[in-house]
């Protein structure tokens, strides 16, 4: 009982890791990219700010049912991927859920969310979230190619299906995966520029073109869901590609180096590109991305 | 014993000779007395055919003079078997066409049954005869009445067809008697199991030109690929009824003549293959051809050659299970079929070219009669659980117990072929709308109880094949037994 | 009689009989007046009687009738011509004419529906 | 009598009478349908035991009927659905022309589907084989649309599989002198070579057409998505897994005794890799609800022989579990298409749009049908999909787990599409007087929807008849020793390590529903799609704003050049070829009487100079 | 070309047919060793019991009459064929479509000639059984005798309903003939009348009476042949 009292506990301050680092790390890319751009942009916590108000905002309407599930499946989805991915080895505070075969379970369960934030944007009858929708949604199964290529090569070659199996790899060996397994590692970094669809990848939101895309009909309690779910779940990510390229992380400053380390490829990236077309970025992910998964699996078989 | 094999020739002609005179009295005699006698022979070649699987074949001779001097009649279980399917479905032919014929004046309706009774009887005749220059005067009785059948209807190219028929018919005659000649200047008899006896005796290459002969002038009857001009046309423009005749007798007549030459008579050796060969290129040819047709009619005739192809390339199997198969196709399409034509008649009934658009939509109609087009559709493509599909299976069956299985896979293919067109036909009878310058016609009562009996009978086989099983098994091996049918032709005195 | 000269008879016989025939063939399939073919298939018959008939001679036979005479002189029925092929013959003649008949009765009934006699018009069921 | 007779009796004569009640009373008639489907699936799950054989001899022929564990699987699957989707046929049917000839053939379907599955010899298999593809040829063009089209494509594709099980049957038959099916098998390793492969072969062919396998699939989509919607569920559902279940005994029973069976099973594996991809690919594109089911079935039933055609224990239990939830969770949405397609008239996702509001119990099936289909956890279908990927893994199919994963991906973008076409989008006057759907149709959605959701944490309620199921074709036990081995199901059965996780799933989704939803949904007002803010002006009533046309058309253009090619076409190609060539040959016959009679003298001609080589 | 092909084929079929009567040969014996030949038992058996003189007419109308009943059949049904082929609506029927110009001396002698055909042609069918000849042959003699008139006088007619009596009671007789040979013997067609002397006008049992039947038959067929053909009118869709 006292430990499923810690695990609750713990899984609090999990979240509240994830919300708090997702937030300021979308805040520095506001930041950055203003700096880069020769602007001042926005303080690194204006991120907060914007959450904040929207919290404490209040709905008076709705256009459906679907549409408050909507920011739930999201959320839901960022926690569940919170609780499977390991975000500290060795350390009681961060507990994981992970088991044998989570990261087929983790490719499923990612995509639960955007589908359920798909719906709820459905319901609003907007024309420019259901557009920002098929565009997503094509996006994704592009991205997807080179990601699952990579993990599958992982998956061979170490021959586990586990987050926490192939950390122990990386721990006996004392090699990152990402020098053991370059193409894999290269791969899925380039399947991650999509997934965080910062620009040229940005043709979802599109935010001069479609008002924001699914969020387009969205306010207060909605988008701040949104928002901080989207905080959740870009840590989550980040903290994947580190448990699997990276070996991991024993406490939370290598975590953070590590992850910031990690989030500057997308975010640098988008600075020097412009956006692509939904039908080119699928093409893109599918020319060299996918080619380096497929040396990734080449190389697992042969070795 | 309640009568001879004779009488399946006696009576008709009796009749035929008599109904003039009857109708000189009453005019509806005309329509009934066929009708009356085709029932009694039907009767009659039931019971015949009951006491013939119980005691072996009956043979009878004509005037006194046994065989091989006199002519005789054989009723085995084979004829027998072929005899009680053309005399039943000759009866209902004339029970379809009864009142079909009504708006038809006397006259004409005289000789409509007067050649639909000799067209039977002729048939009839072939099959029971044991001697060759019988059969050739059968064919002939056959051929003739075929030719007024097919030129009956006046304002078509009826006349057209029937021509064609003609010219074949006497080139095939001509042949027939050449062969004929060959066979008795050599063995000096025309005994079919005299000849069988002695034909070892014969000149090889005088036997292989007169079975040449032979088969060209029976295959013009038996729809063989390039003697078959006249029977798209013949079957097209002939009145309906009487295109299941052709389906149903003439031409399982004509089978079953070169089947007796070949299993019986003749021993030579390539004969089975070369059945196989012109089986398969009739069963090509027509089936390629029919799925193009336009007309209703010519689609069922060009399929009905198809068949007849398929049944030579089951007897060229040579074993019993492959003359099983055979028999088996030929019953199956002689019921079909002629369900086919009769239903397929009223579904086009008062069209002129029997377009096969014109059946557009007459399932709303005539829900019956296209019922029972469907149900014929179905059953000569071999569809479980109708009556065609055992017949298919044991096809197949007997195939596989042969190695041909390069002729297995093209009789398949083919057999698409014909889903095909007729699928299409069935789905233009029930989905498609009617033209509106179509008027359909009710069919008559007694054309429905035809109809519906031949259903039934599919349905029957269908779900129980056993009821013909036993009987064509024993006709097969009766087919394969040529020492004992010498003998017991032989043996007569 | 010389008896090579008779053995070139044999071939007349059969040969003017076979050639007939073939003049009939011809006529039936070439000629284009339905007339001509009627003619023509009459001719084969013609033809194809003629040698049937001839199947049934015997060099020095007598006509198959038991005559008075013929008991009297000969008494041995080998000395007679084969009677068989001239029975069938008779049957033939007369189906030929039959089919004849039949035949000319048709062309009657082309002539009125199609106007003509030419065979290469009526072509209306092709196909 | 038994059991079997009766219930073979009850179905061929509850369809005759169905027919001809509908002259009489139109309840009357629906009744009997249901009757003749219900009886004979209580008798058949309540009196047939297993194990249990008749025989009977027709036409010379022994037949023999009985059923095992691994029929029994399948029973589950057609008399389970079969009489769900016989109830909801009944409110389908309402109002319908020609229901006489539908429930005909409805009710001959599921004979014949249950005469396969009862058949243990192979003349009867032929014989139900060949009933069932009529019967569903007939319901499938019922609605008079394309029947030469769609209906013939469906019946050649069909009779072409069927000639050839024929074929194999016959020869089957001369070698082992017996038409049993235990015969066959028994025979099998002692065949020759030749015959060892072109058996399995032509067998697979049949089974191919059946289950939609990729040169075989041309005729599905069209077929499935023309029958009526009631049909369509056991179509796709239950008459498709006929092919798999044929499939799965010749893979077993005989591709597995020669060792070239390995690459029977390679190709057919990767055949349905491809059918997957390709079924998948072309749903995105429909406009058509029934149609994108149409190719999403093909599709689903690629995953389905992938997993059957690995033949590992593990890719055995996830393809007949595949099976299942595909006929579970297509029989709904195809009941769900049904049922829109009933209140609105059209299933085209450019017409309809906004239903969720008005038909909502339809619309909470659908969307547990849809993440069944799509394997998104917590139902049943990611247990199929995961299972499946473990089974490509552990055996070594690396470059087919891509495909799959690839193909399942893909399957996100049409499952959006089939939610948001119907239910989602703008709600337009148009449709503003649209009912939910009659309990009677409701209810069976709602009953399969259930289903999957069971399914999803327990599973063990349909693998273990599965692993019966695979015990009585030879396989271990995979109870203990698979579910433990495998790296997915550990410990599985009764303690279970997924189950916390599904917990905490509906732990957190039911606080943020209680966070979220439930409060928000208190202090919010409902107002119309119309009342957008975003887009910066409001529409009028009467200003449609769904985005429906060309809906995936980013992702289409994407894979656009893959997609030119079309199987499809060069079948056509072929057939318009042989047309062509038909016509050409048909005009051998001239028409000209002479022409007639010079062919004669070719004839005896040629045989004359040939004599010495025919005879 | 058409013509080049058929000459072509009917060369070989005429080159394979002349060889194969050639290779059975001309006018000796020419059946194969060890065969003995139905003919030499007609021969004998037409004197013996049937005495009958003419062995053609034992052959055909005994030992081989059923072929003959089917050849009058076939007689009989090419009329019935032509009745229906060349049919026509009774408003349709008129006078006689084909006329002749007959000279007054073709009239006459017609009148003349035509007891005298008629006479013959029952002489030939009467002593069929004795002499060469037969119901067949006489049969046709008097059709030419109808002939003659027909084309001699242009109102000459004969009755329909005649002829077919004719024809029928002809057909019913023989068939009657050999079913009371049934009926007596078991066998269809059977003698059942005293054999007679050779040579004798009444000898050969129920030869001549077929013979006879089948002549009055043939005749009355022939007869209704020409008829049909002559009343035949030129005009379309009769």
């Amino acid at each position: 009982m006292e430990e499923v009292l810690y695990n609750v506990l713990g899984a609090i301050a999990t979240f509240l890791v994830a919300f708090v680092v997702g937030m300021t790390y979308g805040g520095l890319n506001r930041k950055i990219t203003a700096r880069v751009q020769n602007r001042k942009g926005p303080p690194f916590y204006q991120n907060f700010i914007d959450t904040l108000k929207l919290a404490s905002k209040k709905s008076a309407i709705h256009h459906g049912v679907m549409q408050h599930f909507g920011p739930a499946f999201l959320m839901v989805t960022s926690v569940m991927s919170l609780l499977i991915v390991p975000v500290l080895t060795h350390n009681q505070w961060f507990p994981n859920l992970n088991f044998h075969g989570d990261l087929i379970f983790l490719l499923y369960i990612m995509v639960f969310g955007p589908l359920g934030m798909a719906l709820g944007a459905g319901q609003t009858g907007n024309p420019n979230s259901a557009i920002g929708i098929t565009r997503g949604l094509s996006q994704m199964v592009g991205y997807e190619i080179p990601w699952v290529l990579a993990l599958v090569a992982l998956m061979i070659q170490y021959h586990t299906t586990s987050i926490v199996g192939l950390m122990a790899v990386q721990a006996q060996s004392g090699t990152w995966l990402m020098f053991s397994s370059p193409f894999a590692f290269i791969a899925a970094v380039m399947a991650m520029l999509g997934m965080f669809s910062y620009s040229p990848f940005d043709v979802v939101i599109a935010p001069a073109e479609i008002a924001s895309g699914p969020a387009s009909e969205n306010g207060g309690k909605y988008l701040f869901t949104m928002m901080s779910s989207g905080s959740v779940f870009a840590f989550v990510k980040l903290t994947l590609y580190v448990d699997l390229f990276m070996g991991g992380a024993d406490n939370i400053v290598i975590l953070l180096v590590k992850t910031f380390a990690l989030y500057m490829i997308p975010v640098l990236y988008s600075l020097t590109t412009v956006r692509y077309r939904t039908e080119q970025s699928i093409r893109w992910f599918w020319g060299w991305p996918s080619f380096f998964g497929l040396l990734a699996i080449l190389q697992a078989v042969i070795f | 014993m309640v009568g001879t094999p004779v009488l399946f020739i006696a009576i008709p002609l009796m009749a035929a000779f008599l109904i003039p005179l009857l109708g000189m009295i009453w005019k509806e005699l005309v329509r009934i007395v066929p009708g009356l006698v085709l029932t009694y022979l039907l009767i009659l070649s039931i019971n015949l055919l009951d006491h013939v699987l119980a005691h072996g074949p009956i043979v009878e001779v004509i005037a006194g003079w046994g065989p091989p001097i006199g002519i005789n009649l054989v009723f085995s279980a084979l004829s027998g078997f072929l005899v009680v399917l053309m005399e039943f479905l000759g009866l209902l032919v004339w029970a379809y066409s009864y009142r079909f014929k009504r708006n038809v004046d006397y006259e004409p309706a005289l000789k409509y049954f007067l050649m639909l009774m000799m067209l039977i009887t002729g048939s009839v005749g072939i099959v029971l005869t044991g001697d060759i220059f019988n059969m050739f005067v059968f064919i002939e009785i056959t051929s003739i009445s075929a030719y007024g059948l097919t030129a009956f209807y006046k304002g078509r190219n009826s006349a057209e067809a029937s021509f064609k028929y003609v010219m074949m018919g006497s080139v095939a005659s001509t042949f027939l008697l050449l062969a004929i000649m060959i066979i008795y200047a050599q063995l000096g008899t025309l005994n079919m199991a005299d000849i069988a006896n002695k034909i070892h005796l014969m000149n090889p290459t005088l036997k292989i030109v007169s079975y040449i002969f032979f088969v060209t002038a029976l295959g013009i009857e038996a729809e063989i690929f390039p003697l078959n001009g006249w029977a798209p046309d013949a079957y097209a423009e002939a009145p309906g009824p009487v295109g299941a005749a052709f389906a149903g007798i003439v031409v399982k007549a004509a089978v079953y003549a070169i089947i007796r030459y070949t299993y019986t008579i003749f021993d030579l050796s390539g004969t089975f293959n070369f059945l196989i060969i012109i089986g398969m290129i009739t069963l090509i040819i027509a089936e390629t051809a029919a799925i193009r047709q336009e007309k209703l009619k010519r689609m069922l005739a060009y399929s009905s050659i198809g068949q007849m192809g398929l049944v030579m390339v089951a007897f060229g199997f040579g074993t019993e299970e492959g003359v099983f198969a055979a028999l088996f196709l030929m019953l199956n399409h002689a019921i079909i079929k002629s369900l086919l034509f009769f239903s397929g008649s009223y579904l086009t009934y008062n069209s002129t070219d029997k377009k096969i658009s014109e059946v557009n939509g007459m399932s709303k109609f005539l829900p019956i009669t296209s019922l029972l087009f469907a149900l014929g559709a179905f059953a000569i493509v071999g569809l479980p659980p109708f009556a065609g599909f055992w017949s298919k299976l044991a096809v197949m069956t007997a195939a596989a117990d042969s190695n041909m299985i390069l002729i297995m896979a093209l009789v398949l293919i083919v057999s698409v072929v014909e889903l095909v067109y007729y699928l299409r036909v069935v789905n233009r009878v029930y989905f498609y709308k009617k033209e509106a310058d179509v008027k359909p016609k009710r069919p008559t009562v007694n054309a429905l109880i035809v109809m519906i009996t031949l259903g039934a009978i599919i349905l029957l086989v269908g779900f129980y094949p056993d009821a013909v099983t036993g009987l064509l098994h024993k006709a097969s091996a009766g087919l394969m037994d040529k020492t004992q049918y010498i003998h017991n032709v032989l043996s007569v005195r | 009689m010389d008896s090579t000269l008779f053995s070139y008879l044999d071939y007349a016989v059969y040969g003017t009989a076979v050639i007939v025939m073939l003049i009939g063939f011809y006529g039936a399939m070439v000629k284009k007046s339905l007339l001509k073919i009627v003619i023509g298939l009459s001719v084969i018959d013609s033809g194809l009687n003629l040698l049937i008939v001839a199947i049934g001679y015997y060099k020095g036979g007598t006509a198959p009738i038991f005559s008075q005479g013929f008991l009297e002189n000969f008494k041995s029925v080998s000395k007679m011509t084969d009677p068989v092929p001239q029975a069938l013959v008779l049957t033939a003649i007369v189906i030929g004419f039959g089919v004849t008949a039949v035949a000319l009765a048709l062309v009657i009934r082309l002539y009125r529906h199609h106007g003509t006699l030419n065979i290469d018009e009526i072509k209306n069921l092709k196909w | 009598m038994n059991t079997i007779y009766i219930i073979f009796l009850i179905f061929l004569g509850g369809a005759v009478f169905t027919y001809f009640a509908g002259k009489i009373h139109k309840v009357l008639q629906d009744i009997l349908f249901l009757v003749s489907i219900l009886v004979p699936a209580y008798l058949f799950f309540a009196n047939v035991e297993i194990g249990q054989n008749v025989n009977l001899t027709l036409g010379g022929i022994s037949l023999s009927w009985g059923i095992n564990y691994f029929s029994w699987l399948f029973s589950l699957i057609v008399l389970g659905l079969g009489s769900l989707a016989a109830i909801y046929a009944v409110g389908f049917m309402k109002g319908e022309k020609r229901r006489g000839y539908f429930y005909f053939n409805f009710i001959l379907s599921i004979m014949a589907m249950t005469g396969i599955l009862l058949s243990r010899d192979l003349v009867s298999f032929f014989v139900f084989w060949e009933i069932m593809t009529w019967s569903s040829y007939l319901i499938t063009i019922y609605n008079g649309n394309k029947v030469q089209s769609i209906g013939i494509k469906y019946f050649v594709f069909s009779a072409i599989g069927a000639y050839a099980m024929l074929m194999a049957i016959v020869m089957v038959h001369h070698i082992t002198g017996s038409f049993l099916i235990g015969d066959m098998i028994h025979a099998y390793p002692a065949m020759a070579l030749s015959m060892q492969i072109w058996i399995p072969i032509m067998f697979l062919m049949a089974f191919g057409v059946k289950a939609a396998m990729m040169p075989l699939h041309v005729w599905a989509p069209g077929a499935y998505s023309n029958a009526p919607m009631a049909y369509t569920s056991v179509f796709s559902g239950a008459l498709s897994k006929m092919g798999i279940y044929g499939m799965t005994l010749v893979l077993v029973t005989m591709v597995n005794h020669i060792p070239q069976g390995v690459w029977f099973r390679e190709v057919l594996a990767w055949l349905g890799g491809i059918t997957a991809v390709i079924g998948t690919l072309w749903a995105i594109q429909q406009d058509d609800a029934k149609k994108l089911l149409a190719y999403s079935s093909v599709a689903q039933l690629g995953y389905i022989i992938t997993g059957i055609a690995i033949g590992t224990e593990l890719a055995m239990l996830a393809g007949l579990f595949l099976a299942v939830m595909h006929a579970l969770f297509k029989g709904t949405l195809f009941m769900v298409v049904g049922a829109i397609e009933k209140q609105t008239g059209t299933s085209n996702f450019t017409e309809v749009t906004g239903l969720i509001r008005k038909m909502p119990w339809t619309f909470l099936s659908a969307l547990l049908a849809i993440i069944a289909l799509a394997g998104i956890p917590p139902l049943g279908g990611f247990v199929g999909k995961w299972m499946l990927y473990e089974s490509l893994i552990t055996s070594n199919h690396y470059l087919l787990v891509i495909v799959i994963f690839f193909a399942s991906t893909a399957a996100f973008l049409y499952c959006y599409k089939f939610l948001f076409g119907f239910f989602m989008g703008q709600e337009e006057k148009e449709w503003a007087h649209v009912k939910e759907a009659p309990a009677v149709m409701v209810l069976p959605m709602l009953i399969m929807a259930l289903f999957m959701l069971v399914l999803g944490t327990f599973p063990g309620i349909i693998l273990n008849p599965i692993n019966h199921g695979l015990q009585a074709l030879g396989y271990a036990d995979s109870y203990k020793h698979l579910w433990d081995t495998s790296i997915i199901l550990n410990s599985w059965g009764n303690k279970v390590v997924l189950q916390p996780i599904l917990y905490s799933i509906a732990g957190i989704f039911l606080f943020f529903i209680a966070f979220l939803t439930w409060k928000g949904y208190k202090n919010t007002r409902f107002i119309s799609t119309k009342d957008i803010s975003s887009s910066g002006e409001v529409p009028k009533e009467d200003e449609n704003l769904t985005f429906s046309v060309g809906f995936m058309q980013p992702f289409y253009r994407a894979v656009e050049p893959a997609m030119r090619r079309q199987i499809d076409k060069y079948y056509n190609a072929f057939a318009d070829g042989l047309e062509a060539t038909f016509e050409f040959l048909r005009r051998i016959y001239t028409g000209n009487g002479q022409t007639y009679a010079i062919y004669v003298i070719v004839f005896v001609v040629v045989m004359l100079l040939f004599k010495d080589f025919l005879f | 070309m058409k013509k080049v092909l058929v000459i072509l084929l009917l060369a070989v079929l005429g080159y394979y047919t002349a060889v194969t009567f050639f290779d059975i040969g001309f006018g000796q014996p020419h059946f194969v060793a060890g065969v003995k030949p139905v003919k030499d038992i007609y021969l004998a058996k037409t004197v013996k019991p049937l005495t009958v003189s003419n062995a053609v007419t034992s052959i055909v109308v005994n030992f081989r009459g059923f072929d003959t009943l089917g050849e009058v059949t076939v007689l009989f049904l090419a009329v019935t064929v032509l009745g229906s082929v060349l049919y026509k609506k009774r408003h349709a029927v008129g006078e006689r479509s084909v006329l002749f110009n007959a000279s007054s001396i073709v009239t006459a002698g017609s009148k003349l000639l035509f007891p005298a055909i008629i006479l013959l042609g029952a002489y030939v069918f009467i002593h069929g059984h004795l002499s060469p000849g037969g119901g067949f042959q006489g049969g046709v003699i008097i059709a030419t005798g109808f002939l003659l008139m027909l084309l001699a006088y242009e109102n000459y007619s004969v009755s329909h309903t005649a002829l077919s009596i004719v024809e029928s009671l002809a057909g019913i007789t023989f068939a009657g003939v050999g079913l009371l040979g049934f009926m007596h013997g078991g066998t269809f067609l059977q003698n059942f009348l005293p054999a007679g002397v050779l040579n004798n006008l009444f000898s050969g049992g129920i030869i001549p009476i077929i013979y006879i039947a089948v002549g009055f038959k043939v005749a009355a067929e022939l007869t209704g042949v020409i008829y049909t053909v002559l009343n035949e009118k030129g005009e379309s869709n009769g």
